[in-house]
């Protein structure tokens, strides 16, 4: 039967990958996401009628872009993490304790002395652990997701300022920086970073066992394991994942700011989970768009530029927020309800 | 058939706290045979089929697969030796396309990249098989009704291709063409060699696909190896519910012509699912919706009640003519509605019986606002007592009880509140062949009092024995009207499936 | 030893040995202050330690750092339960803490008041401030020195946590100050005192401001992160005027090899000061250097400019954020 | 029908209210709340055995009663709201508006010249007016809980800011502290308003069909509908309570701070959900309790009392605190699941 479907299946693999190209994807994406992608068409237009050439310029959209990818990454782990029915309000504290970590006198003399990957592996490694910490007390000591991670984000912020002894950590790894600091045909490696786990995260969701997985765990954890899925197993590996979401968050932001510190990351949780939701994910669980996530990601950072460009105070940004908020979400909700998805 | 067993349970118990669903249960199933269950609600069918697909660990027993002592580590463990199974409770997860749902946990897959399109091609396949070509692989599981939903768990039990294929209830809501289908297929894999192990509250059935039946009764095997067609009808019922039942619909009272008319409704149309159905019913009279699945009883039935705006038309009841779109309007004026899909419509699942019983009639119990908690126990006793709802607890979560009498749960919450219009959707779904006849019973006392009853239920047996008058619904639209004893069960047959390809 | 133990913490708190140093009686010191949620505030917290360390005759209790008021009167609260001798109060906000500090000094305790001003004089025995409002002066003066009468000058600002009422002091003397030279603030923005935050802002802002002659930034632990975002950008055609003053950022103008020019110190050893005076004020003494017989009722600390000329003489004692 | 209901209810009205009675009450609440109070005495224990007569004192304990008070109170609203099947992110920003609002010059003159109950009334009407638009947003607009409560805390706290214009508002009527700063029988009123809260709170869910309906709504919306709910009403209603409760935080903090300020109630949203949560209601709606909540904001304010008694490293504390969570959690559950709950 498997060689019958590995003929079936390549015989099927062109026109497949055609219907599932570039455009295609982009296509379904929009359609399900029309109420996002009206809003942020309104918001840049927005940005353009009111701060003109300075928000419409290359450099400002690749400064928007630079804002949106250390939060971008963390929230695309996070999308995984609420489809498959959890949430994870540690993911600050993780990218604090993992920028710290990965920037100690000590990680830094070993990258100097063999190569600055060891930053970078530090923070993924820790990153990982204390998700896969997450998940084990989730999953295997059945504590509930709300109040395991918040556990978690106050011992992991108390240990990095332990580590870090609340000072700001300077990276001098010319390495490091340097690779970080350069683009790539234009583009930030910070965003061709986060680009890369989008796309990344996009196939994962939607095109591997993985996925699908994910979708049963987090939609129907009881229907999930009488399919005989390891659902305590997959919960592990969904916030190991986040968890190293998280740990390259913090590699980022170690770049962005040539620093590690205890008060990196400060209230992710909540920026994450709010650009995971306003992209259409479903906080109980069961659906989840990447796209989505994308959206919503830029869609914050874009108002926060388009404020800062046209001078708001803090204040009335924060009034305007909410209301946008508010407004993106019925648009969304409309544009989705008429092209009956 | 002298065929050495292919599966074989010897002993098997299952205690849950405070509850042992299976106290030693014994028997074996033969290659090639459709080997039936029977028992009342909760008498732990279930949970056998649970513990033989792997989804539970039994306490105690002996299971023997192909002559060697399995113990199944999980429900992958019991696939892989070839077991599948089709749960009762349809575990299927909305928010996935039917394709992703049938090769759940056994995708096909490339280091772990799903085969999107030989996926969808192969489930078109199953359930083309299935009698269903309308049923799209893409679609949202979640979207489809209960009866599509089944096929589904159908397709993905028969996508395993397992040596015994064990099928809980898979009729319950199915119609009379559908379970044909399925038997069709039933037959095809025993002859194959496949096993079957069969579920159903209906003796029919196991009389018309059955090789032998094996009768639980309170967890425990009562009888095995019996001859489905050879066995008596009254023997069954005996071993089952330790009673003899006779005469399984009431007796109807003419209805009093004189009788005032309480529900009426004119020219009602939804604009998608139906239209123009018009429907009378007076003080003691049971009307009852014949048709297909997917005819649209479900939604005209809602949008009587309220919970779906209607397009057009209107519904008055004694008179009064009710507010569009609103439940609380329809209550207040003395509707309730027994909905289709008990578990996600109808029940608090994680809540105690009696506050499911009482959670419409709360005022009743209450005097500014302050609930009589005793009170509450006491007539959700009373109603769960009459309607035999096991095992007895007015405090136990409903989740734990077995299907039928979930139901049951259901069912009184609407007797409690003293109706004078009950809708009934599927009333008897899942129900047991005793239980059964105490809600014809009811509904009967029910009408007999004055109340209106509508009954919506695949079974054209059960309507026509139960409903003084019928209406027979195809695509939305009623096609017959008229007195319940001036037709029989083909002619109804007939107008349902009318243009339809059978 | 009945001198000050040196904590190697090295530039904390440059204290000249004085006869007051000399051991007395035993003083209980509670120390309560807002979340080290940036730089500033957790050297506020060291420094504070470090100096009580130094003398053999202060016990130190240091409670969890809060942005919680309601938080903060409980541990003030507890002090008095406690029966401290004196407690040194950096309020999450002065006003609101001023209730349970009266309740304090009801109860016979040394309530010393650092930094965030409590409204009613009765609520502490002394206060030692920095000059919020004399920063942004420093700041603007420097800015408008340099900008020798450029009048089409662009100055932009990044303030730090726009809600305290000491970023509004602040921005004021900077306005000011700016005002007298005939400039204004063209662009503002506001940050939370941390490095990601100085660095987002900063980021937006440069965009928002094509062309920038002067930036002042509230703080300096958010200053490594503005600096980040500038290095990032790769814009050079302005200076940056730095505030509280770090040694990170110290470094930085000594190096002269970034944006920052200069910064106006905001001292982060008034916690250190503050359990200087406590100690003196519950051991009855007096002041060092002043004829006075009792510990003064307001000690506010000067805010200097630190610029490449006199950058080492404050290095020593700029706080490692 | 109902006559007899009726008869029958009057009959049986006598026993009911006696099994009901404070003892039965206790005794149910620590039956299935025995994890959180074994972890509290522990606590407690832990507090006596490292601070001893200093956290044993009479004062100490009133301390920690006060501390609670505030948050208490949000937490009962906020646990009708979760068992209610939402969230609301808000309730900080709600404190906030609402403290600032009472404390305009405008109302203190008017308190001043009335009386000082226009303080509370104020108070009292902004927070329920902003529950009401949470709930309104949600039950009619259909916005997710979580976004719209989102948006409702970025524009709250915006309004707040301007309102005050960032400035920390004195109160300045004597009326108003005289009564709040005294006690009743030796206990602080404000201890005595969160003993009051918490026990109506009490008995509006357990004992009255607004309890019940709100059990159905968050336990199964469709059914409840379909059960004759009006579920969107109720649904508003639940955050119109939530409203009030924070408006009645916010005169408690002026109370003890005298002040209104836009910074006030800064993260009571995680407080208040973690108090809830810890004590056992469900985050996804349906099961709930009180006495759970008050265990929870117990426990959560005794170990900031411990904490400061004992002279704890900052850091240390939050590392600490994070592992009592986990440890808190795990105790009730293997204690809950042995005696059957
Ligand atoms: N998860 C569970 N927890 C507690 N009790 C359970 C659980 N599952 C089943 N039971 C109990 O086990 C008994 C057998 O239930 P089961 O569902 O097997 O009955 P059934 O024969 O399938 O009934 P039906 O015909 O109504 O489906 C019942 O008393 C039921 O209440
Ligand atoms: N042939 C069909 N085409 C489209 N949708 C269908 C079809 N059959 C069923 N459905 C879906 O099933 C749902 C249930 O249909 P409906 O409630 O009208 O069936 P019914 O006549 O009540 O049958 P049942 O007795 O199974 O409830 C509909 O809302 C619809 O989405
Ligand atoms: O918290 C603030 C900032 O850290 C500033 O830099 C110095 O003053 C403190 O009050
Ligand atoms: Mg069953
Ligand atoms: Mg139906």
């Amino acid at each position: 039967m498997s060689e019958d479907t590995a003929a079936a299946v390549a015989k099927e693999k062109a026109p497949a990958v055609k219907e599932s190209g570039l455009s295609a994807l982009l296509g379904s994406a929009a359609g399900r996401n029309t109420g996002l992608v009206v809003a942020l068409v309104l918001l840049c237009l927005g940005g353009v009628v009111t701060a003109g050439d300075r928000f419409a310029d290359v450099d400002n959209l690749l400064t928007i872009l630079r804002l949106a990818a250390v939060i971008g990454v963390v929230s695309v782990g996070m999308t995984f993490v609420i489809t498959g029915g959890g949430i994870d309000l540690s993911v600050g504290a993780i990218v604090a304790l993992s920028s710290v970590w990965a920037t100690t006198l000590a990680t830094q003399g070993l990258a100097n002395d063999i190569h600055w990957i060891v930053i970078v592996l530090t923070a993924l490694l820790v990153g990982g652990a204390c998700g896969l910490v997450n998940g084990v007390l989730i999953a295997y000591g059945k504590v509930v997701a709300f109040i395991a991670t918040l556990a978690s984000l106050a011992a992991a912020r108390g240990l990095a300022e332990i580590i870090s002894n609340r000072k700001t950590q300077i990276v001098n790894v010319p390495g490091f920086t340097a690779f970080f600091d350069a683009s790539v045909l234009g583009v930030p490696v910070l965003v061709v970073i986060f680009a890369v786990v989008a796309a990344g995260g996009w196939v994962l969701l939607n095109r591997t066992t993985f996925g699908r997985r994910t979708f049963a765990v987090g939609g129907n954890p009881e229907a999930a394991r009488l399919a005989g899925i390891d659902v305590r197993r997959h919960t592990v590996m969904l916030y190991s994942l986040l968890g190293l979401c998280c740990g390259l968050a913090a590699v980022m932001l170690i770049a962005r700011t040539t620093t590690g510190s205890a008060t990196h990351g400060g209230l992710y949780e909540l920026d994450a989970i709010a650009a995971v939701v306003i992209g259409g994910t479903l906080l109980t669980g069961g659906r989840g768009t990447i796209a989505g996530t994308v959206f919503g990601v830029l869609i914050f950072t874009t108002l926060s530029n388009v404020f800062t460009l046209n001078n708001l105070s803090i204040s009335a940004q924060a009034v305007a927020k909410g209301a946008i908020i508010v407004v993106a979400v019925l648009l969304q909700q409309r544009l989705a309800r008429r092209s009956g998805a | 058939m002298t065929a050495p067993a292919l599966l074989s349970v010897r002993g098997v118990v299952k205690r849950f706290p405070g509850v042992t669903a299976l106290g030693g249960v014994d028997f074996d199933v033969r290659a090639g045979e459709v080997h039936c269950l029977l028992g009342q609600n909760g008498a732990g069918k279930s949970t056998l089929i649970k513990v033989l697909s792997g989804a539970h660990r039994p306490d105690e027993g002996e299971i023997r697969w192909r002559g060697e002592v399995v113990s199944f580590s999980g429900p992958t463990a019991a696939m892989r030796s070839g077991v599948a199974a089709i749960y009762q409770e349809l575990d299927l997860v909305a928010g996935l396309s039917v394709a992703d749902n049938v090769f759940l946990g056994h995708e096909l897959s490339t280091a772990g990249f799903t085969h999107r399109s030989e996926a969808r091609r192969r489930t078109r396949a199953l359930l083309d098989r299935l009698g269903h070509p309308d049923i799209s692989p893409d679609r949202d599981v979640g979207r489809l009704s209960v009866a599509h939903q089944q096929i589904v768990s159908m397709a993905r039990a028969l996508s395993l291709d397992g040596q015994l294929l064990i099928m809980d209830e898979p009729s319950a809501v199915l119609d009379p063409d559908e379970v044909r289908v399925l038997f069709g297929i039933i037959r095809e894999l025993t002859a194959q060699g496949v096993a079957v192990v069969y579920i159903s509250h209906r003796l029919a059935e196991i009389r018309e696909i059955g090789d032998r039946v094996t009768v639980l009764k309170d967890g425990r095997t009562v009888a095995t190896g019996l001859d489905a067609r050879e066995v008596r009808t009254p023997e069954l019922i005996g071993m089952m519910t330790g009673r003899v039942l006779e005469n399984v619909f009431p007796q109807r009272k003419p209805v009093d012509p004189a009788a005032p008319e309480v529900l009426c409704v004119r020219g009602l149309t939804d604009g998608d699912r139906f239209a123009e159905v018009d429907l009378t019913v007076h003080a003691g009279e049971v009307v009852g919706l014949a048709g297909l699945v997917g005819s649209g009883r479900s939604e005209i039935l809602e949008t009587i009640y309220g919970a779906r705006k209607s397009a057009g038309g209107t519904v008055e009841v004694d008179g009064r003519r009710l507010r569009r779109g609103s439940v609380g309007a329809a209550v207040r004026a003395g509707m309730g509605l027994c909905p289709e899909e008990r578990k996600s419509q109808g029940l608090l699942l994680d809540q105690a019986v009696y506050r499911n019983i009482t959670v419409s009639s709360l005022s009743a119990f209450a005097s500014f606002g302050f609930l009589d908690d005793r009170a509450e126990r006491d007539r959700a006793r009373g109603l769960t007592e009459a309607l035999d709802v096991r095992p007895a607890g007015v405090e136990r979560v409903v989740r734990g009880l077995s299907g039928g009498n979930q139901q049951k749960v259901v069912l009184a919450r609407w007797l409690l509140r003293e109706c004078r219009v009950l809708l009934l959707d599927e009333p008897t779904r899942g129900v047991d062949v005793g239980a059964r006849s105490e809600i014809y019973e009811l509904v009967r006392e029910l009408a007999d009092s004055g109340v209106a009853v509508v009954i919506v239920s695949s079974e054209v047996e059960e309507v026509l024995g139960l409903a003084d008058r019928v209406l027979v619904v195809r695509e939305g639209r009623v096609v017959h009207e008229g007195p319940a004893d001036e037709i029989d069960e083909s002619r109804v047959l007939d107008l349902v499936m009318e243009g339809h390809a059978a | 030893g009945n001198t000050p133990q040196d904590t190697g913490g090295g530039n904390q708190g440059g204290g000249v040995r004085v006869a007051n140093d000399e051991p007395g009686e035993k003083v209980v010191i509670g120390f309560s202050a807002p979340a080290a949620d940036h730089g500033w505030m957790a050297a506020i917290t060291n420094a504070a330690k470090a100096e009580a360390g130094k003398y053999s005759d202060v016990e130190l209790r240091v409670v969890e750092g809060t942005n919680d008021v309601n938080l903060q009167i409980s541990q003030v609260e507890t002090f008095i339960n406690d029966k401290v001798d004196a407690i040194v109060l950096l309020p999450f906000d002065g006003a609101a803490l001023t209730p349970v500090a009266l309740k304090a000094m009801k109860a016979g305790i040394t309530v010393i008041n650092v930094d965030r001003e409590f409204d009613s004089p009765f609520a502490a025995r002394s206060t030692v401030l920095g000059d919020n409002y004399g920063m942004g002066v420093s700041a603007g003066t420097y800015v408008c020195e340099k900008l020798n009468g450029k009048s089409d000058a662009v100055v932009a600002e990044i303030a730090g946590i726009d809600s305290l009422p000491l970023t509004q002091d602040r921005s004021k003397g900077f306005a000011d100050a700016l005002s007298g030279c005939g400039l204004k603030v063209s662009n503002r923005v506001a940050a939370e005192f941390t490095v990601e935050s100085g660095e987002r802002a900063a980021a937006n802002l440069l965009q928002a401001a094509p062309k920038i002659d002067a930036i002042w930034n509230h703080d300096d632990d958010q200053g490594v992160g503005v600096a980040a975002a500038v290095k990032n950008s790769g814009r050079g055609e302005f200076f940056m005027v730095g505030g509280a003053g770090s040694a990170n950022v110290m470094r930085e103008i000594q190096a002269d090899n970034g944006p920052h020019k200069a910064t106006v110190i905001y001292p982060s050893t008034q916690g250190a000061d503050g359990i200087r005076l406590a100690r003196l004020a519950v051991q009855n003494k007096s002041l060092g250097d002043l004829v006075e017989v009792e510990v003064p009722r307001q000690v506010q600390l000067y805010a200097p400019v630190v610029t490449k000329d006199n950058v080492d003489r404050y290095l020593p004692t700029a706080f490692e954020s």
